[in-house]
């Protein structure tokens, strides 16, 4: 230990050496373990930045881009809907339930501190076969996890996907996605500015769960995964709903001037990231941190990951406007820092500094790579594949029964019915068909959603396959009524450290990027999830797209049911 | 011979338990402001059939623990086994 | 008429519930905080909501019972109020002992969320005067615990007294094992309603596909209050 | 004095219990055949501060069993306090 700390922090030499130069010193324990979390690649992005630059971010609709907590996109009316993506695929991996009801509800904070208030989910979840024991424990606890979480704080899941394939035996996925409505008045962002402005943490206390969660997010599977139990919260959507209704009313005031929400990085992550949009410093003093176990010291305090928690800047005097609000929800509300001048995030501890580093070092400056690519090997082997070579079924009654049964194509009714997808009378297309759709209460116009990938695809070809999964995700959408106006997208791949890996994902981008242009969605933000292996190998390549459509008018949103005998039934398209 | 098993499952120390703030807040609210530290769980009661010795019952409720009736990854479990008349 | 609406912390369905009697019926409605215990007299009707009152911690509706406001929702009811509690709201009345009996979880130990047909027991109540004996609605059902108990005297009871407002229309519409597939109940002298289905997410074609069934629900709390108020002015 | 607390909830025995059920159908089909009558509650711990005697302590706890922690109408509780050192 004493001799390579960084290791600890899961980073190499070379990203020491360059801590050393920013610090012109060694850092301490709690300044690595700062850099650690915030230069993993689930904060920092190293090996995609580069390539996720390539995707189309920009329109007439795009109010905010990726960068902040969750992309906006207006809807007129003075309306906007902002929405993202997140995976939350290792820890769900180890605690189905836990790992996937604190997915959605970060991915909900997301939104909600941009200012929206949230009207549905959506997810997207990828397991082994089915016959396993352990996939059908991991499936039954995820679909619970997120009904758990997504029911009791009262926005509906409305639509989603599931697939089963080897592929994802050990590594399964848990992409959950929100979209949320606002006005853009009030539109909120996680910045930090106005020197003396206080900084203040709300909702939940802080324990210590979840220390080190991103930096295992950034790692392989393996046998001792297991043992990382402290990387594993449990999520309390109760407090969650009441922070959400005290922030959306906070929100109202106008007295803030940021909001972030703590997720992975927790405390560092979301300090350093405010201070750095603002282009400013912050202090914190790790006493005044509502805590809930004794003798935390500073590391742990900084790097918890406790769920349920934000940090909001509001303007100097309006403290009590905070505390009011909060008080009223039965929420904590404390202030334990302020804005500084000096672009310094520097936490105190009993009085002394315990660490000093520039915010926006943390926040933006991790290193980046562009990782050698290679064409993968199988790919001859599998594009070549001469499909004359399959031998022609000759009972199609049988095949259409043996295609129906097929878990992939099954009705998923078992999944969506644990899944409150009616509750805020909005859901005006309810799961089942292709999209879901949304009513936007007093005005005439809806939404459509809906998340979609086919990884085979992506595996046999990624570019064709990342453009598909574009097209899929439209293709339902106009099928619902609306026209599509943007995506999210959540890329969930293999480690990129291997070429064959990085090309795929690569590929995937430049597919997406293609379909992205043509139909005219920017991406808005997003998620990539690397290191999706386990000893058998890599999941197939999973960049999935959340999509969202708007329909002028709710009235002519469209099912996919059959509805009266004697309709006419038409094949469009080639 | 036959054994009556009493199991107690409780989250882990450093995890957090919302339901046990939930009602010690309600407790409070109640008027009853001395009590803290509420943890809550579950219990479960069963029947063994069939073990001849306490070890072997104990080795068993150890496995469906571990299996099934706590979730090692968060939660903690103690047990007592006894022997059952008739 | 005029409606108020609780939010205990963690309702959810306060907001669909004002959406039906403040836009759809179009009557003057308030939404009311559970901290604030207050004279309910003003009101015609008290809807107490679905949702996840304290997180459903410990049991469905036990700690929202003891929100200040539910000692005046009870001095309301006592004093022949209107009273509605749906799902949730259901559960905090049955914990409150203004209706009999106790919730256990679903016999699935699934929460569940889909369309079921109901029958409607009793058409002479201010709840369901808008329907017919025997009428079938379809209402969602949205919920983990709404697997109705009552012991044998009780039920007894309930059914002497036509206290059985709604049942699954059968056993296999029954989401959740219920005894005698009870689906709301009412107290003896018929003012306060507790269901597990909820009317007020399909009061609108839009949303029922093409159904509102549970607008009569709310029809039903109209057309009591307007005959009252006729028979007293 | 201070007092730790442990409570149990069961479902009246009268009472069918569909965790019990399912969670016994789960050990079965794990193998553990020998398995019967499982019933599950809830297991409670807690403190209580700056009461003097242990009688007082059970007729507070009491209490909060029969309005809070526990429903009558369908559960039966039992519980044990001890003086806690310190
Ligand atoms: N994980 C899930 N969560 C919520 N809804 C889901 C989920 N998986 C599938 N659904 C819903 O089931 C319906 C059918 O899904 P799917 O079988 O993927 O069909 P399709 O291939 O047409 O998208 C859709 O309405 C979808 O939203």
């Amino acid at each position: 230990m004493a001799n390579k700390p960084w290791e600890n922090e899961g980073l190499t030499a070379t990203e020491y050496d360059m801590i050393v130069d920013i610090l012109g010193r060694d850092p301490n324990k709690t300044e690595l373990g700062m850099y650690g979390v915030m230069w993993s690649e689930h904060c920092s992005y190293k090996n995609s930045k580069a390539i996720l630059r390539n995707l189309p971010t920009e329109g007439d609709r795009v109010l905010q881009g990726p960068g902040e907590n969750a992309g906006i996109i207006d809807i007129g009316d003075e309306q906007a809907v902002s929405f993202k993506i997140e995976s939350h695929n290792h820890p769900s991996a180890i605690e189905p339930y836990q790992g996937a009801a604190t997915g959605v509800g970060g991915i909900i904070r997301d939104i909600f501190t941009m200012g929206a208030r949230p009207i549905a989910s959506l997810n997207s979840l990828r397991f082994g076969e089915l016959d396993d024991d352990r996939v059908k424990f991991l499936f039954e606890g995820v679909v619970e996890g997120i009904a758990g979480y997504g029911n009791c704080i009262g926005i509906p899941t409305v639509g989603g996907e599931v697939y089963f394939s080897e592929s994802y035996q050990e590594n399964p996925l848990v992409n959950a996605m929100c979209v949320g409505i606002m006005d853009h008045e009030d539109i909120s962002t996680g910045t930090a500015e106005g020197v003396g402005n206080p900084v203040m943490v709300v909702g939940a206390t802080t324990g210590r769960d979840g220390i080190q969660g991103a930096s295992f997010a950034s790692d392989e599977l393996t046998e001792d995964s297991e043992e990382d139990r402290p990387a594993v919260q449990v999520g309390d959507p109760f407090m969650e709903k009441l922070l959400l209704e005290a922030c959306l009313e906070l929100i109202k005031t106008g007295a803030l001037v940021g909001i972030q929400d703590m997720g992975a990085a927790g405390l560092t992550g979301s300090s350093c990231e405010m201070a750095s949009r603002g282009g400013a410093g912050i202090e914190l003093d790790i006493d005044l941190v509502p805590k809930r176990e004794i003798g935390m010291n500073s590391y742990e305090v900084m790097l918890s990951e406790s769920q349920e928690r934000m940090l909001v800047v509001p303007k100097k005097g309006k403290e009590d406007i905070v505390e009011k609000i909060f008080e009223k929800w039965d929420l904590h509300a404390e202030v334990i820092g302020k804005v500084t001048d000096d672009g310094m995030l520097r936490i105190l501890d009993k009085g002394q500094i315990a660490a000093e580093v520039p915010a926006r070092s943390l926040a933006d400056d991790a290193p980046e790579y562009q990782r050698e690519s290679k064409r993968p090997s199988y790919l001859d082997e599998v594009q070549d594949y001469d499909l004359t070579n399959l031998t022609e079924t000759t009972d199609y009654n049988q095949s259409l029964l043996d295609v129906l049964q097929s878990p992939n194509i099954a009705s998923k009714e078992w999944v969506y019915q644990q899944y409150d997808h009616m509750v805020r009378t909005n859901t005006v297309v309810l799961p089942g068909s292709d999209a879901a759709v949304l009513r936007v209460k007093g005005a005439k116009k809806g939404l459509a959603v809906t998340t979609d990938c086919n990884g085979r695809y992506c595996y046999l070809d990624p570019e064709l396959g990342g453009a598909i999964a574009v097209a899929e995700a439209a293709r339902n959408i106009v099928c619902a009524g609306g026209e599509p106006i943007a995506i999210t997208d959540g890329l969930n791949f293999g480690n990129p450290m291997k070429p064959e890996i990085y090309w795929q994902f690569e590929k995937c981008i430049e597919g997406i990027s293609e379909a992205c242009l043509s139909l005219g969605t920017p991406v808005t933000g997003g998620n990539v999830s690397f290191y999706n292996e386990s000893p058998a190998g890599a999941i197939y390549p999973t960049p999935i797209i959340g999509m969202v459509g708007l329909l002028e008018n709710i009235e002519e949103a469209t099912t996919s049911h059959f509805k009266d005998e004697g309709d006419v039934i038409l094949l469009l398209g080639e | 011979m036959n054994w009556k098993v009493k199991i107690k499952v409780l989250l882990k120390e450093s995890i957090l338990d919302p339901q046990g703030q939930a009602v010690e807040g309600g407790l409070d609210s109640l008027g009853y402001k001395n009590v803290s530290d509420v943890n809550i769980g579950k219990y479960m009661e069963l029947e063994i059939e069939d073990v001849v010795t306490k070890d072997k019952v104990k080795t068993q409720v150890d496995e469906m623990c571990q299996r099934l009736l706590a979730n090692p990854v968060i939660e903690d479990y103690t047990f007592e086994v006894e022997e059952m008349e008739g | 008429m005029k409606f108020a609406v609780v939010t205990f912390p963690g309702s959810n369905c306060d907001q669909d519930c004002y959406h039906v009697a403040h836009e759809v019926l179009s009557q003057p409605t308030e939404m009311l905080w559970h901290k604030e215990a207050q004279d309910l007299s003003d009101y015609d009707c008290v809807i107490l909501p679905g949702g996840f009152s304290y997180g459903d911690y410990l049991r469905t509706g036990a700690i929202a019972r003891f929100s200040p406001i539910m000692n005046s929702v009870i001095d309301y009811a006592n004093n022949g109020g209107l009273v509605i509690g749906i799902c949730n709201g259901f559960q905090i009345l049955l914990e409150a002992g203004l209706l009999p009996g106790a919730m256990k979880i679903n016999d699935s130990l699934k929460f569940t969320c889909k369309y079921v047909n109901l029958k409607v027991v009793n058409a002479d109540t201010p709840f369901t005067n808008e329907c017919e004996e025997g009428e079938i609605l379809n209402l969602p059902v949205a919920h983990g615990e709404g697997n109705y108990h009552i012991d044998e005297d009780g039920l007894e009871e309930l059914v002497a007294n036509d206290q059985i407002v709604v049942q699954y229309a059968a056993e296999e519409e029954n989401p959740n094992g219920s005894v005698k597939n009870i689906a709301g109940i009412c107290n003896k002298e018929k003012n306060v309603f507790g269901l597990m289905p909820h009317p007020e997410r399909c009061s609108e074609t839009i949303l029922g596909n093409g159904k509102d069934d549970g607008y009569k629900i709310f029809a039903s709390i109209l057309e009591d209050v307007i005959k009252r108020g006729e028979q007293c002015g």
